[in-house]
Protein backbone atom coordinates (compact mmCIF):
# COMPACT_ATOMS: atom_id res chain seq x y z
CA UNK A 1 0.00 0.00 0.00
CA UNK A 2 1.42 3.55 -0.95
CA UNK A 3 -0.52 6.46 0.29
CA UNK A 4 0.55 10.16 -1.14
CA UNK A 5 -0.39 13.09 0.76
CA UNK A 6 -1.18 16.01 -1.72
CA UNK A 7 -1.48 19.59 -0.92
CA UNK A 8 -1.70 22.25 -4.41
CA UNK A 9 -3.08 25.61 -4.63
CA UNK A 10 -3.13 28.51 -5.75
CA UNK A 11 -2.99 31.66 -3.57
CA UNK A 12 -3.49 35.81 -3.24
CA UNK A 13 -1.22 35.91 0.05
CA UNK A 14 2.54 35.45 1.32
CA UNK A 15 3.47 31.59 1.11
CA UNK A 16 3.08 30.07 4.79
CA UNK A 17 6.30 28.15 4.61
CA UNK A 18 6.27 27.08 8.17
CA UNK A 19 2.84 25.67 7.21
CA UNK A 20 3.72 23.99 4.57
CA UNK A 21 6.33 22.41 6.24
CA UNK A 22 3.96 19.94 8.13
CA UNK A 23 2.09 19.49 5.40
CA UNK A 24 5.44 16.49 4.78
CA UNK A 25 6.05 15.45 8.16
CA UNK A 26 5.97 11.49 7.97
CA UNK A 27 7.52 9.49 10.10
CA UNK A 28 7.99 6.73 7.20
CA UNK A 29 10.03 8.56 5.03
CA UNK A 30 13.33 9.63 5.08
CA UNK A 31 14.00 12.08 1.99
CA UNK A 32 12.74 15.78 2.21
CA UNK A 33 13.11 18.50 -0.57
CA UNK A 34 11.90 22.19 -1.44
CA UNK A 35 12.80 24.33 -3.92
CA UNK A 36 11.16 28.02 -3.45
CA UNK A 37 11.26 30.48 -6.49
CA UNK A 38 12.09 34.02 -5.34
CA UNK A 39 11.24 37.46 -6.29
CA UNK A 40 14.86 39.16 -6.83
CA UNK A 41 16.52 42.45 -7.00
CA UNK A 42 18.47 42.72 -10.00
CA UNK A 43 17.69 40.78 -13.88
CA UNK A 44 19.93 41.80 -16.09
CA UNK A 45 21.19 45.26 -14.59
CA UNK A 46 17.67 46.70 -14.03
CA UNK A 47 16.63 46.79 -9.95
CA UNK A 48 12.97 45.08 -9.94
CA UNK A 49 10.81 46.17 -7.64
CA UNK A 50 8.31 43.30 -7.60
CA UNK A 51 6.88 40.27 -9.94
CA UNK A 52 3.10 40.27 -10.30
CA UNK A 53 1.56 37.06 -11.48
CA UNK A 54 -1.72 36.40 -13.27
CA UNK A 55 -2.94 33.33 -13.99
CA UNK A 56 -6.15 31.14 -15.77
CA UNK A 57 -6.69 30.29 -12.13
CA UNK A 58 -9.09 26.98 -12.46
CA UNK A 59 -6.97 25.77 -15.32
CA UNK A 60 -4.28 26.37 -12.84
CA UNK A 61 -5.67 24.70 -9.96
CA UNK A 62 -6.37 21.65 -11.86
CA UNK A 63 -2.81 21.38 -13.60
CA UNK A 64 -0.97 22.17 -10.62
CA UNK A 65 -2.94 19.59 -8.86
CA UNK A 66 -2.60 16.98 -11.40
CA UNK A 67 1.44 17.62 -11.71
CA UNK A 68 1.38 16.55 -8.53
CA UNK A 69 -0.35 13.38 -8.93
CA UNK A 70 1.99 12.63 -12.11
CA UNK A 71 4.68 13.24 -9.91
CA UNK A 72 3.73 11.27 -7.22
CA UNK A 73 3.50 8.30 -9.15
CA UNK A 74 6.58 8.58 -11.71
CA UNK A 75 8.36 9.18 -8.49
CA UNK A 76 7.09 6.73 -5.92
CA UNK A 77 6.73 10.16 -3.82
CA UNK A 78 4.85 9.99 -0.13
CA UNK A 79 4.11 13.64 -0.19
CA UNK A 80 4.01 16.58 -2.93
CA UNK A 81 3.31 20.35 -1.83
CA UNK A 82 3.06 23.05 -4.98
CA UNK A 83 1.42 26.39 -3.98
CA UNK A 84 1.79 29.24 -6.22
CA UNK A 85 1.14 32.64 -5.41
CA UNK A 86 -0.54 35.14 -7.59
CA UNK A 87 -0.54 39.30 -7.49
CA UNK A 88 2.08 41.18 -6.22
CA UNK A 89 5.24 39.54 -5.28
CA UNK A 90 7.90 41.81 -3.79
CA UNK A 91 11.81 41.32 -3.90
CA UNK A 92 12.66 38.09 -1.46
CA UNK A 93 9.18 37.12 -1.20
CA UNK A 94 8.54 33.05 -2.77
CA UNK A 95 5.80 33.01 -5.40
CA UNK A 96 6.75 29.45 -5.87
CA UNK A 97 7.22 26.66 -3.10
CA UNK A 98 7.30 22.80 -3.96
CA UNK A 99 8.25 19.88 -1.60
CA UNK A 100 8.52 16.46 -2.38
CA UNK A 101 9.12 13.86 0.19
CA UNK A 102 10.12 10.23 -0.56
CA UNK A 103 12.21 7.04 0.92
CA UNK A 104 15.28 7.96 -1.07
CA UNK A 105 16.75 10.86 -2.07
CA UNK A 106 17.72 10.39 -5.38
CA UNK A 107 13.59 10.54 -6.26
CA UNK A 108 13.18 13.59 -4.03
CA UNK A 109 15.84 15.46 -6.64
CA UNK A 110 14.33 13.89 -9.84
CA UNK A 111 10.85 15.06 -8.58
CA UNK A 112 11.61 18.41 -7.80
CA UNK A 113 13.54 18.84 -10.96
CA UNK A 114 10.10 17.25 -13.21
CA UNK A 115 7.59 19.67 -11.27
CA UNK A 116 9.22 22.81 -11.93
CA UNK A 117 9.95 22.09 -15.84
CA UNK A 118 6.59 20.94 -16.06
CA UNK A 119 5.19 23.94 -14.19
CA UNK A 120 7.07 26.64 -16.02
CA UNK A 121 6.44 24.82 -19.65
CA UNK A 122 2.10 24.34 -18.79
CA UNK A 123 0.83 25.83 -16.09
CA UNK A 124 -1.03 28.84 -17.06
CA UNK A 125 0.78 31.33 -15.01
CA UNK A 126 2.26 34.68 -16.20
CA UNK A 127 4.75 37.11 -14.84
CA UNK A 128 5.07 40.64 -15.48
CA UNK A 129 8.41 42.60 -13.92
CA UNK A 130 7.98 45.91 -12.18
CA UNK A 131 11.00 47.70 -12.36
CA UNK A 132 12.32 50.79 -10.03
CA UNK A 133 11.79 53.39 -12.93
CA UNK A 134 8.68 52.49 -13.10
CA UNK A 135 8.51 50.30 -16.16
CA UNK A 136 7.01 46.86 -16.36
CA UNK A 137 7.15 43.81 -18.89
CA UNK A 138 5.44 40.59 -18.99
CA UNK A 139 8.54 38.43 -18.83
CA UNK A 140 9.35 36.52 -21.73
CA UNK A 141 9.10 32.87 -21.06
CA UNK A 142 11.21 29.82 -22.19
CA UNK A 143 11.05 29.04 -26.03
CA UNK A 144 7.93 28.12 -26.73
CA UNK A 145 8.70 24.52 -28.48
CA UNK A 146 8.39 24.17 -31.91
CA UNK A 147 5.38 22.15 -32.48
CA UNK A 148 3.30 24.43 -30.67
CA UNK A 149 4.36 27.50 -32.70
CA UNK A 150 3.54 25.50 -36.07
CA UNK A 151 0.04 24.83 -35.15
CA UNK A 152 -0.64 28.59 -36.08
CA UNK A 153 1.20 28.94 -38.69
CA UNK A 154 0.06 25.49 -40.40
CA UNK A 155 -3.73 26.66 -40.05
CA UNK A 156 -2.61 29.84 -42.29
CA UNK A 157 -0.54 28.07 -44.71
CA UNK A 158 -3.58 25.76 -45.00
CA UNK A 159 -5.99 28.62 -45.38
CA UNK A 160 -3.80 30.64 -47.79
CA UNK A 161 -3.90 27.54 -50.04
CA UNK A 162 -7.95 27.22 -49.85
CA UNK A 163 -8.00 30.93 -50.79
CA UNK B 1 -24.60 26.74 -49.65
CA UNK B 2 -24.24 29.34 -46.19
CA UNK B 3 -22.41 28.31 -43.69
CA UNK B 4 -24.36 28.93 -40.18
CA UNK B 5 -21.86 30.92 -38.03
CA UNK B 6 -21.51 31.77 -34.39
CA UNK B 7 -19.71 33.81 -31.88
CA UNK B 8 -17.60 32.28 -29.09
CA UNK B 9 -16.41 33.77 -26.50
CA UNK B 10 -12.34 33.68 -25.82
CA UNK B 11 -10.68 34.42 -22.81
CA UNK B 12 -7.37 36.26 -22.38
CA UNK B 13 -4.86 36.66 -20.32
CA UNK B 14 -1.39 38.30 -19.55
CA UNK B 15 0.21 40.09 -22.94
CA UNK B 16 -2.78 39.00 -24.84
CA UNK B 17 -5.30 40.69 -22.91
CA UNK B 18 -2.65 43.98 -22.70
CA UNK B 19 -2.56 43.66 -26.73
CA UNK B 20 -6.08 43.46 -27.07
CA UNK B 21 -7.40 45.82 -24.53
CA UNK B 22 -10.08 42.77 -22.93
CA UNK B 23 -10.25 40.22 -20.61
CA UNK B 24 -11.96 38.58 -23.15
CA UNK B 25 -13.56 38.86 -27.17
CA UNK B 26 -15.81 37.30 -29.38
CA UNK B 27 -14.90 35.62 -32.87
CA UNK B 28 -17.43 34.87 -35.30
CA UNK B 29 -17.19 30.86 -36.30
CA UNK B 30 -18.72 27.71 -37.62
CA UNK B 31 -20.65 25.74 -35.29
CA UNK B 32 -18.31 22.95 -34.86
CA UNK B 33 -14.78 24.67 -35.37
CA UNK B 34 -11.59 23.29 -34.78
CA UNK B 35 -8.78 25.07 -32.18
CA UNK B 36 -6.98 25.67 -34.87
CA UNK B 37 -10.22 28.06 -36.79
CA UNK B 38 -10.41 29.70 -33.56
CA UNK B 39 -6.81 31.00 -33.46
CA UNK B 40 -7.07 32.28 -37.28
CA UNK B 41 -10.05 33.77 -36.59
CA UNK B 42 -8.59 35.83 -33.65
CA UNK B 43 -5.75 36.85 -35.80
CA UNK B 44 -8.32 38.51 -38.16
CA UNK B 45 -10.33 40.37 -36.25
CA UNK B 46 -7.61 41.09 -33.72
CA UNK B 47 -4.56 41.75 -36.07
CA UNK B 48 -2.74 43.12 -32.86
CA UNK B 49 -2.72 39.43 -31.62
CA UNK B 50 -1.04 37.90 -34.85
CA UNK B 51 2.67 38.35 -34.13
CA UNK B 52 1.70 36.61 -30.73
CA UNK B 53 -0.59 33.97 -32.01
CA UNK B 54 1.99 31.56 -33.47
CA UNK B 55 3.47 31.03 -29.95
CA UNK B 56 -0.14 30.25 -28.14
CA UNK B 57 -1.89 27.17 -27.62
CA UNK B 58 -5.69 26.98 -26.87
CA UNK B 59 -7.33 25.36 -24.21
CA UNK B 60 -10.59 24.21 -23.78
CA UNK B 61 -12.37 23.43 -21.17
CA UNK B 62 -8.93 23.67 -19.03
CA UNK B 63 -7.51 21.67 -20.94
CA UNK B 64 -4.50 22.07 -24.00
CA UNK B 65 -5.81 21.00 -27.11
CA UNK B 66 -4.70 20.06 -30.63
CA UNK B 67 -5.21 22.39 -33.69
CA UNK B 68 -7.54 19.86 -35.12
CA UNK B 69 -9.79 19.11 -32.49
CA UNK B 70 -13.17 19.92 -32.82
CA UNK B 71 -14.61 22.25 -30.33
CA UNK B 72 -18.55 20.56 -30.49
CA UNK B 73 -20.15 21.94 -27.08
CA UNK B 74 -21.32 25.33 -27.71
CA UNK B 75 -20.91 26.07 -23.76
CA UNK B 76 -17.17 25.13 -23.70
CA UNK B 77 -14.74 27.69 -22.17
CA UNK B 78 -12.67 28.90 -24.67
CA UNK B 79 -9.09 30.72 -23.54
CA UNK B 80 -6.24 31.61 -25.24
CA UNK B 81 -2.64 30.59 -23.69
CA UNK B 82 0.48 32.67 -24.22
CA UNK B 83 3.86 31.20 -23.26
CA UNK B 84 3.30 30.74 -19.87
CA UNK B 85 6.18 32.26 -17.06
CA UNK B 86 5.31 30.96 -13.73
CA UNK B 87 7.35 29.95 -11.36
CA UNK C 1 31.96 40.34 -7.46
CA UNK C 2 30.23 37.43 -6.38
CA UNK C 3 29.80 36.93 -2.54
CA UNK C 4 28.74 33.49 -0.54
CA UNK C 5 27.28 33.47 2.53
CA UNK C 6 28.49 30.07 4.41
CA UNK C 7 26.91 28.34 7.06
CA UNK C 8 28.02 24.97 8.15
CA UNK C 9 28.22 23.06 11.75
CA UNK C 10 28.02 19.59 13.66
CA UNK C 11 24.98 20.44 16.32
CA UNK C 12 23.90 17.97 19.36
CA UNK C 13 20.40 19.26 19.54
CA UNK C 14 17.63 19.28 16.94
CA UNK C 15 18.00 21.38 13.80
CA UNK C 16 16.67 24.80 13.80
CA UNK C 17 14.88 24.52 10.58
CA UNK C 18 13.17 28.46 11.09
CA UNK C 19 16.79 29.55 12.28
CA UNK C 20 18.52 27.98 9.05
CA UNK C 21 15.59 29.46 6.44
CA UNK C 22 16.92 33.15 7.69
CA UNK C 23 20.69 32.60 6.72
CA UNK C 24 19.29 31.90 2.61
CA UNK C 25 17.66 34.98 2.71
CA UNK C 26 19.22 37.31 0.06
CA UNK C 27 17.18 39.95 -2.22
CA UNK C 28 19.22 39.61 -5.21
CA UNK C 29 19.18 35.37 -5.28
CA UNK C 30 15.73 33.39 -7.35
CA UNK C 31 15.99 30.06 -6.13
CA UNK C 32 16.55 28.33 -3.05
CA UNK C 33 16.21 24.71 -2.34
CA UNK C 34 16.63 22.34 1.01
CA UNK C 35 17.12 18.76 1.70
CA UNK C 36 16.32 17.48 4.59
CA UNK C 37 17.49 14.01 5.78
CA UNK C 38 15.04 12.50 8.17
CA UNK C 39 14.90 9.30 10.56
CA UNK C 40 12.20 7.19 9.11
CA UNK C 41 10.31 4.58 11.08
CA UNK C 42 10.74 1.29 9.04
CA UNK C 43 13.73 -0.04 7.33
CA UNK C 44 13.08 -3.48 5.43
CA UNK C 45 10.11 -4.51 7.56
CA UNK C 46 11.99 -3.72 11.43
CA UNK C 47 10.50 -0.93 12.72
CA UNK C 48 13.26 1.99 13.90
CA UNK C 49 13.37 4.06 17.04
CA UNK C 50 16.38 6.25 16.52
CA UNK C 51 19.17 6.80 14.22
CA UNK C 52 22.16 7.93 16.33
CA UNK C 53 25.02 9.07 15.09
CA UNK C 54 29.04 9.93 15.70
CA UNK C 55 31.74 11.53 14.02
CA UNK C 56 35.24 12.28 14.25
CA UNK C 57 34.01 15.99 14.60
CA UNK C 58 36.86 18.09 13.95
CA UNK C 59 37.35 16.23 10.89
CA UNK C 60 33.63 16.32 10.15
CA UNK C 61 33.52 20.00 10.95
CA UNK C 62 36.21 20.66 8.39
CA UNK C 63 34.84 18.80 5.65
CA UNK C 64 31.40 20.03 5.96
CA UNK C 65 33.48 24.02 5.58
CA UNK C 66 35.11 22.43 2.79
CA UNK C 67 32.16 20.71 0.80
CA UNK C 68 30.31 23.78 0.93
CA UNK C 69 32.94 26.23 -0.37
CA UNK C 70 33.54 23.97 -3.15
CA UNK C 71 30.05 23.63 -4.12
CA UNK C 72 29.76 27.07 -3.97
CA UNK C 73 31.91 27.71 -6.42
CA UNK C 74 31.27 24.91 -8.45
CA UNK C 75 27.66 25.71 -9.00
CA UNK C 76 27.83 29.88 -8.51
CA UNK C 77 25.99 29.80 -5.48
CA UNK C 78 25.19 32.82 -3.09
CA UNK C 79 24.34 30.38 -0.50
CA UNK C 80 25.40 27.24 1.46
CA UNK C 81 24.04 25.43 4.20
CA UNK C 82 25.17 22.24 5.75
CA UNK C 83 24.67 21.13 9.73
CA UNK C 84 24.56 17.34 10.60
CA UNK C 85 23.25 16.76 13.85
CA UNK C 86 24.69 14.35 16.01
CA UNK C 87 23.91 11.52 18.97
CA UNK C 88 20.07 10.42 19.03
CA UNK C 89 17.78 11.08 16.07
CA UNK C 90 14.22 10.07 17.03
CA UNK C 91 11.88 9.10 14.11
CA UNK C 92 10.70 12.21 12.24
CA UNK C 93 13.63 14.47 13.02
CA UNK C 94 15.92 15.71 10.64
CA UNK C 95 19.69 14.28 10.83
CA UNK C 96 21.10 16.36 7.70
CA UNK C 97 19.86 19.70 6.62
CA UNK C 98 21.51 21.11 3.29
CA UNK C 99 20.19 24.33 1.59
CA UNK C 100 21.34 26.46 -1.19
CA UNK C 101 20.63 29.66 -2.96
CA UNK C 102 21.41 30.49 -6.44
CA UNK C 103 20.40 32.60 -9.53
CA UNK C 104 19.05 29.85 -11.50
CA UNK C 105 17.20 26.78 -10.24
CA UNK C 106 19.60 23.96 -12.16
CA UNK C 107 22.88 24.88 -10.15
CA UNK C 108 20.83 24.86 -6.96
CA UNK C 109 19.53 21.07 -7.63
CA UNK C 110 23.00 19.79 -8.99
CA UNK C 111 24.48 21.59 -5.91
CA UNK C 112 22.11 19.88 -3.26
CA UNK C 113 22.66 16.64 -4.98
CA UNK C 114 26.25 16.67 -5.25
CA UNK C 115 26.74 18.18 -1.45
CA UNK C 116 24.38 15.03 -0.57
CA UNK C 117 26.23 12.34 -2.44
CA UNK C 118 29.63 14.05 -1.24
CA UNK C 119 28.92 13.89 2.38
CA UNK C 120 27.47 10.92 2.12
CA UNK C 121 30.43 9.49 0.96
CA UNK C 122 33.57 11.32 2.93
CA UNK C 123 32.15 13.26 5.78
CA UNK C 124 33.36 11.35 9.25
CA UNK C 125 29.77 10.42 10.46
CA UNK C 126 28.38 7.14 11.07
CA UNK C 127 25.05 6.07 11.59
CA UNK C 128 23.57 3.57 14.02
CA UNK C 129 20.36 2.26 13.96
CA UNK C 130 18.19 1.47 16.86
CA UNK C 131 14.85 -1.02 16.50
CA UNK C 132 12.19 -1.31 18.22
CA UNK C 133 13.19 -4.72 19.84
CA UNK C 134 16.50 -3.44 21.16
CA UNK C 135 18.66 -4.20 18.68
CA UNK C 136 21.53 -1.79 17.28
CA UNK C 137 23.49 -1.48 14.33
CA UNK C 138 25.93 0.29 12.40
CA UNK C 139 23.85 1.14 8.97
CA UNK C 140 26.07 -0.81 6.34
CA UNK C 141 27.27 2.06 4.07
CA UNK C 142 27.31 2.65 0.48
CA UNK C 143 29.73 0.57 -1.37
CA UNK C 144 33.46 1.69 -0.71
CA UNK C 145 35.11 2.44 -3.85
CA UNK C 146 37.50 -0.37 -5.43
CA UNK C 147 40.24 2.21 -5.07
CA UNK C 148 39.47 2.52 -0.81
CA UNK C 149 39.10 -1.32 -0.40
CA UNK C 150 42.22 -2.05 -2.18
CA UNK C 151 44.48 0.08 -0.52
CA UNK C 152 44.64 -2.33 2.72
CA UNK C 153 44.71 -5.53 0.76
CA UNK C 154 47.96 -4.07 -1.72
CA UNK C 155 50.19 -3.40 1.60
CA UNK C 156 48.87 -6.71 2.50
CA UNK C 157 50.19 -8.60 -0.65
CA UNK C 158 53.07 -6.40 -0.62
CA UNK C 159 53.93 -7.38 3.04
CA UNK C 160 53.95 -11.24 1.78
CA UNK C 161 56.26 -10.58 -0.77
CA UNK C 162 58.66 -9.53 1.36
CA UNK C 163 57.99 -11.80 3.90
CA UNK D 1 70.64 -3.06 11.47
CA UNK D 2 67.98 -2.32 14.51
CA UNK D 3 64.50 -0.61 13.24
CA UNK D 4 63.87 1.73 15.52
CA UNK D 5 60.06 1.82 16.53
CA UNK D 6 57.60 4.74 18.20
CA UNK D 7 54.15 3.74 19.42
CA UNK D 8 51.87 6.00 17.55
CA UNK D 9 48.15 6.78 18.82
CA UNK D 10 44.96 5.59 16.54
CA UNK D 11 41.83 6.78 16.82
CA UNK D 12 38.68 4.73 16.38
CA UNK D 13 35.30 5.16 15.63
CA UNK D 14 31.83 3.43 14.85
CA UNK D 15 32.01 -0.02 14.30
CA UNK D 16 35.67 0.27 14.54
CA UNK D 17 35.48 1.32 17.90
CA UNK D 18 32.98 -1.40 18.72
CA UNK D 19 35.21 -4.11 17.64
CA UNK D 20 38.21 -3.32 19.15
CA UNK D 21 36.05 -2.22 22.35
CA UNK D 22 37.90 1.33 22.90
CA UNK D 23 38.12 4.46 21.39
CA UNK D 24 41.54 4.53 20.80
CA UNK D 25 44.52 1.92 20.06
CA UNK D 26 48.76 2.73 19.88
CA UNK D 27 50.02 0.78 17.23
CA UNK D 28 53.67 0.31 16.84
CA UNK D 29 55.42 1.21 13.48
CA UNK D 30 59.05 3.05 12.10
CA UNK D 31 59.61 6.01 13.10
CA UNK D 32 58.40 7.64 9.71
CA UNK D 33 55.62 5.01 8.93
CA UNK D 34 53.52 5.38 5.85
CA UNK D 35 49.95 5.28 6.23
CA UNK D 36 49.62 1.68 4.89
CA UNK D 37 52.11 0.20 7.37
CA UNK D 38 49.44 2.17 10.07
CA UNK D 39 46.83 -0.26 8.55
CA UNK D 40 48.46 -3.22 8.50
CA UNK D 41 49.81 -2.59 11.99
CA UNK D 42 46.23 -2.40 12.57
CA UNK D 43 45.37 -5.58 11.54
CA UNK D 44 48.43 -7.44 13.04
CA UNK D 45 47.74 -6.18 16.69
CA UNK D 46 44.20 -6.44 15.95
CA UNK D 47 42.60 -8.97 14.28
CA UNK D 48 39.38 -7.65 14.78
CA UNK D 49 39.86 -5.25 12.71
CA UNK D 50 41.08 -7.28 9.83
CA UNK D 51 37.80 -7.64 8.02
CA UNK D 52 36.85 -4.53 8.51
CA UNK D 53 40.32 -2.89 7.51
CA UNK D 54 40.07 -3.15 3.62
CA UNK D 55 37.34 -0.79 3.90
CA UNK D 56 38.88 1.81 5.58
CA UNK D 57 40.74 4.92 5.17
CA UNK D 58 43.30 6.46 7.34
CA UNK D 59 43.37 10.17 8.17
CA UNK D 60 46.40 12.62 9.46
CA UNK D 61 45.19 15.39 10.96
CA UNK D 62 41.90 15.33 9.62
CA UNK D 63 42.57 14.75 6.17
CA UNK D 64 42.32 11.36 4.34
CA UNK D 65 45.44 10.60 2.49
CA UNK D 66 46.52 7.70 0.51
CA UNK D 67 48.49 4.26 1.67
CA UNK D 68 51.81 5.90 0.62
CA UNK D 69 51.70 8.62 2.42
CA UNK D 70 54.77 9.05 4.90
CA UNK D 71 53.69 10.50 8.62
CA UNK D 72 56.85 12.59 9.11
CA UNK D 73 55.01 14.66 12.22
CA UNK D 74 55.10 12.72 14.86
CA UNK D 75 52.45 14.77 16.68
CA UNK D 76 50.06 14.04 13.77
CA UNK D 77 46.75 12.73 14.61
CA UNK D 78 45.80 9.14 13.12
CA UNK D 79 41.98 8.24 12.89
CA UNK D 80 41.11 4.67 11.45
CA UNK D 81 37.68 6.11 9.26
CA UNK D 82 35.28 3.10 8.18
CA UNK D 83 33.04 3.74 5.81
CA UNK D 84 31.02 6.86 6.61
CA UNK D 85 27.23 6.49 6.74
CA UNK D 86 26.02 10.38 7.23
CA UNK D 87 22.98 12.22 5.92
Amino acid sequence: MFETHFFTGIVDHPIDLDGLDQKLSNPDVGSQGWFYGVTRRTTSGKKTVSLSYQSHRAMADRHLRRLAEQAAEQFKLAGVVIVHRLGDVPVGEASVVVGCSSAHRSETFAALQWIMDTLKRDVPIWKREHFEDGATVWVHPEPVQAQQADSYAENQNTKERHL
Amino acid sequence: MKTELANRRVLLFAIARDLVGADEVFVSVGLEPSAGEILLQLGEEFPELRVLLPTCRLAVDCEYVSSETLIKDTESELALIPPVSGG
